[in-house]
């Protein structure tokens, strides 16, 4: 039986208020003109290895903005849309695609742990998560995301099945976005839908068009619904393509055609959904100048914010291991912060 | 700190009152892993747990470690304070991702917003015939992982308090538990709650001869050779590390200095072992003192054998200890 | 959609020949013989920690006896039944539980490897071997085999996900005895039948009733023509239960009724499997006495052929950990094989 | 042993090259992990050789390492001889299961019968701000693994006879590939097949006022150390071990006693790394030459950072290596 991939924005669907719609907009834009920017910062030199996500914006924010407040993301690598619509400062994202120890320290009341880099670990500590929430009488909602590689590691079903088990209130999105960096789909499984194992772990498994921003809200929120109401785990399986490298390493060009990628820029979430919004008269030429305008503003303010943090000092390298220094980190800390090595002052 | 009755314990007994005694303190506390609950665990240290307070706060996961440890990892992350079991220490592979990778390392890619307080029990070490791959010492590995602790208990007494010491604590804590001492270690147990302090190592036997080190299941045989060597009029100082990471390197060489002369015991094998790591401060610290080679006594560079005949010529024994105390002796 | 349970006894279907039916009927018969006898022995200290198997010999036999001569086994700690019935001598298989070295090393020719202790580390071992055979031309068929629990581990996922991918001639049956040492089925997962979870790797999943001696080989069959064919791996669910503890070392009346075991001790496979030949005239008493009598003088010698064998030497500790063996095994072996420790002669 | 000619090349190219001729002169090859098909590799190690041999002995696997290596332990049982390459050694966390269980277990749990013929080839180490988590050096897990080998070259050249050696061998190869070195070395490599055997320990550089000792990515910083030092007219020997496990254990003692003080330079944390071992061996084996502490030159006890303008503090380097050094020799 071949689950059904929900969509709206082709079928002419649009059941989103004004408000929730121009949210979604603004903030798939705002995400975005960051990647650009990001992007170009990163040819110039001025962040480090850079994982975009441009194309996946609207599985990314429609999730982020289905949550509550309370409520938390809990990101891989490639999550930096997700982030930003959780409220996470740019500067602060900026510093840390800029490798520096500032952007690895959120802010308080950001509801969004630091992203994962070794894949598919988040998803058992998203469980855990959500479980906290219950016994501490808050009753937050845990949103995790995975790419379709991810879906292959043991700790994506031994989280899945920890989640179904205890009735998590998890969401795990799954950004199916046909490739595990250079290895398509194919040949990472042997299923069309990554949903279809949903049921193996008696959850509820929904496909949905990633590239359709009303889409993924409208699941997303249902799915944040069900977990609120204690009914358990939702995997929700979002389809989409990354239109640019895995990471700015990458060069794409050895493992997917260009026709490809130009099939899927044909179906850039962000074009599609300003369509939808244009043509119900949400939103013009002139809103999005503004718009522009603002977002060129924020970030310029942002990224001189990132700029005027001072250079990381050494010491900080043996920082925050333990909550009291131990002994072994102390004499490297008092070494470190003279400005030598920890051999230079036995 | 320390109550004023005391019982005699084993091991076992001694621990499920830690674990007893946390629950009713924190509610924030959790007890959980395989055959935790209902069974009251394989060696039946936390019997009783799940009936007195409950199966929300005390219960059973599915078979799969590195799920128990992204889940610990997760409840921590939202505050609670998880005390996870491993059914034995050779099935912490499993969950050796979650460990290196984030269980020490959430603190500090936090900048210090996400301290994970985690303690992780489970069984160790070899000399009760258990199946094939159920005798594993796998501390070397944790003690090589960023940002975890690692405590080894040596008596019932020791492991009450340092137990209740590791679950107050803000930091994650692997706390390895000699299979051999669980019902082979009975002590006078301090009723009611108390803490041991970690990161301190104790001269559990004075002597001027040679320094005996080891931890866990190794004090109980560190210490036999030195009552043997006494009865040849050989005095010889025994410590026991008690927590490995991070290490008391002042005790341990304070020790060595004193007698010029180390013996370092442990039962896991050779050859990478934490042994290596002691005798290493020790080459660094100690050096003008030592009038000898520092000897490591640990496992062979082999599996633990599932050999039940010839299993106790791997795990060192009193006789080995004294041996390598007659080659420092002698030099 | 509930997946039906494979049934052929209690239908009164019998679609095996004579030969075949008597085949399985004795190998089964032959293991529960062997599990009754080590049980004893174990008792008496003459075995170490024993895992009995009895109430799953129609599952293990029923797929052993569906292999061809050059296909593998890759078994875990419970499949002495099936290690029996693929060749395995007694008297190693006494030894293995004897803890003794000989009973590590499989004779040459038998097409089994040493059992897993570590819970579902087999499974993508198992798709390994199976590929080797494909690589080197000679096709073999794997089985292998995990417990209820131990589907709860990432390496199960990771395993069938492999074999899907690479179209691994494998069978792998899950012996569903509804408990992971005390940990009952519905405390592991949130379904009903782990076949369900076959559809998400893309391959066929098949349910059968376990203590169906029929059902089993008849299934197991049918997935071991389908992985010959080259059409891939099959998830092959027995349901059954232990009927002993889950070691010598377990004590089950602390997690389960003793209705419960009733209840299952009245569906015990080999009991079934009889009365059914019997109705057909297929067996009888005398039959059944000249087998027993049989295996027990078989058991005798070889028992007294595990006997024979003398005790290990020290020096094996360090034996074959290397092919050639390296200079800290050759120091420890020099000392153990003159009865003395590394200690001793530096 | 050694080929005619030879072009300079750098250490991508010569692994490479390695990759190419075992698989020309043995069918029983295969060639598989995370992106090493069309890709070839993250690091462009495999480049070609899917093309060349086929996409059935050259091949992408899904993303699971421990999959990656259960299917090599499979492969191998069956007659196979797997090179799997796992995209960098910190993503090994999730294989150490089959690692620590199984890969060098399997040979003494069936007593000989089956020996696994498997290398496992992965990039490990700092230096050239890699992102998080990809700068680990894991070298000390799996030196503790039993029945596994441990091999990390200094070079093209030993790079290239090291791996065709470990895949002709037929036992278990941990293959390290310092991510520093893979373009920033370059020698001349031999052409055509040849090997260079595992186990033994080189002297790189002779001098008699200390002695050096690491391996892999540590090699080129202990001779840019001997060679400021050697302005000052101070010689220091150099000994790069190549192979940690087995441990030449002969060579690294000889050269220890001949200058009576060692600095051991490794760039995991220092905790448990495999610099203890080093350390351990020197202090029971010649004890009677050392004339100053063994030190360690190491990372410091916390994660490798992955902030790029500090990281450098944390690799050891030749300044921090002429700092022990200047401590042994004054002391
Ligand atoms: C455990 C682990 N193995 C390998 C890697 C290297 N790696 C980083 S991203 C990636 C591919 C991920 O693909 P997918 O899950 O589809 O996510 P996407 O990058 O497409 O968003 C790999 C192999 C890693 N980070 N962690
Ligand atoms: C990785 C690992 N974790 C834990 C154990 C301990 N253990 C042995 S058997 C078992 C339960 C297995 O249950 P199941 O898979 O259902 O198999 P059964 O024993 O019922 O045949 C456990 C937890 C182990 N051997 N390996
Ligand atoms: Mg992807
Ligand atoms: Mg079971």
């Amino acid at each position: 039986m071949k689950p059904k991939v929900v969509q709206y924005l082709d079928k002419g669907e649009f059941p989103l208020g004004e408000g929730e719609a121009l949210s979604l907009y603004r903030a798939m834009r705002r995400a975005r003109f960051f990647d650009e920017k990001a992007l170009t910062l990163q040819r110039q030199g001025r962040l480090g290895v850079y994982a975009p996500f441009m194309g996946q914006e609207a599985a990314q924010v429609g999730l982020a903005l289905a949550l509550g407040e309370g409520d938390f993301v809990v990101p891989s690598y490639r999550e930096s849309a997700m982030l930003l619509a959780r409220g996470l400062p740019i500067h602060t994202l900026l510093l840390y695609w800029r490798a520096h120890p500032a952007g690895w320290r959120f802010p308080e009341g950001v509801r969004a742990v630091n992203p994962y880099i070794p894949i598919a670990t988040q998803i058992p500590q998203a469980v855990g998560l959500a479980l906290a929430g219950g016994y501490l009488g808050e009753g937050w909602v845990v949103a995790t995301s995975i790419g379709d590689g991810g879906t292959s590691e043991g700790d994506f079903h031994e989280g899945l099945n920890f989640a179904a088990v205890f009735r998590a209130p998890v969401i795990f999105l799954v950004q199916n976005n046909g490739y595990a960096i250079s290895v398509p789909r194919a040949k990472q499984m042997r299923v069309d839908y990554i949903a279809r194992r949903a049921e193996g772990y008696g959850m509820p498994g929904v496909v949905v068009d990633g590239n359709d921003a009303v889409a993924v809200y409208i699941e997303a929120k249902k799915a944040v619904e069900r977990a609120r109401k204690g009914e358990g785990p939702t995997l929700l399986e979002a389809l989409t393509y990354r239109l640019a490298p895995h990471t700015t390493s990458d060069d794409p060009s050895r493992y997917r055609t260009r026709e490809e990628e130009e099939a899927w820029r044909a179906k850039d979430p962000l074009l599609r959904f300003r369509r939808a919004l244009e043509e119900r008269g949400l939103w013009d030429e002139e809103q999005e100048g503004e718009l522009l305008a603002q977002l060129e503003e924020e970030f310029a303010r942002e990224l001189a914010l990132a700029d005027s943090v001072p250079e990381p000092q050494p010491e900080e390298i043996v920082e925050h291991v333990y909550a009291e220094m131990g002994p072994d980190q102390r004499r490297a800390w008092e070494a470190l912060r003279q400005g030598k090595h920890v051999e230079e002052v036995w | 700190m320390v109550a004023e009755k005391a019982r005699v314990l084993n091991m076992v007994q001694a621990i499920n009152e830690a674990l007893d005694l946390a629950l009713d303190r924190d509610k924030r506390v959790l007890v959980f892993g395989e055959d935790v609950g209902r069974l009251g665990g394989v060696f039946r240290v936390t019997e009783g747990l799940q009936a007195k307070h409950g199966e929300a706060r005390v219960f059973d996961t599915p078979l799969a470690e590195s799920g128990i440890l992204g889940l610990a990892i997760g409840l921590a992350m939202g505050g609670m304070r998880p005390v996870a079991e491993i059914q034995f220490a050779g099935f912490l592979y499993p969950a050796l991702d979650q460990i290196l990778s984030h269980l020490g390392r959430w603190r500090h890619r936090s900048r210090g917003r996400v301290g994970l307080p985690v303690v992780v029990r489970a069984p160790y070490g070899g000399g009760v015939h258990t199946p094939e791959q159920h005798a594993d010492s796998p501390e070397a590995l944790l003690a090589h992982a960023p940002g975890v602790k690692v405590v080894i208990p040596s008596s019932p007494e020791r492991a009450k308090g340092l137990l209740l010491a590791a679950i107050e604590g803000e930091d994650p804590v692997f706390f390895l538990e000699a299979i051999k001492l669980y019902r082979g270690s009975r002590a006078e147990v301090p009723e009611g709650y108390y803490t041991l302090p970690l990161g301190r190592a104790r001269v559990v036997r004075e002597g001027s001869a040679a320094t005996l080190i080891g931890y866990g299941g190794m004090v109980e045989v560190m210490l036999e050779a030195a009552e043997v060597a006494a009865k040849e009029g050989v005095e010889v100082m025994v410590v026991d590390l008690e927590t490995l990471v991070p290490l008391d390197e002042d005790t341990l060489l304070e020790a060595v200095r004193e007698t010029g002369r180390a013996v370092v015991v442990y039962e896991a094998m050779r050859t990478g072992g934490f042994g290596a790591e002691i005798a290493a401060r020790i080459a660094e610290g100690a050096i003008d003192y030592l009038q000898a080679p520092v000897v490591r006594v640990a496992g062979y560079d082999a599996p633990y054998p599932p050999f039940s005949a010839i299993e106790h010529h791997y795990r060192p024994s009193a006789k080995r200890v004294l041996a390598a105390l007659r080659r420092v002796l002698t030099h």
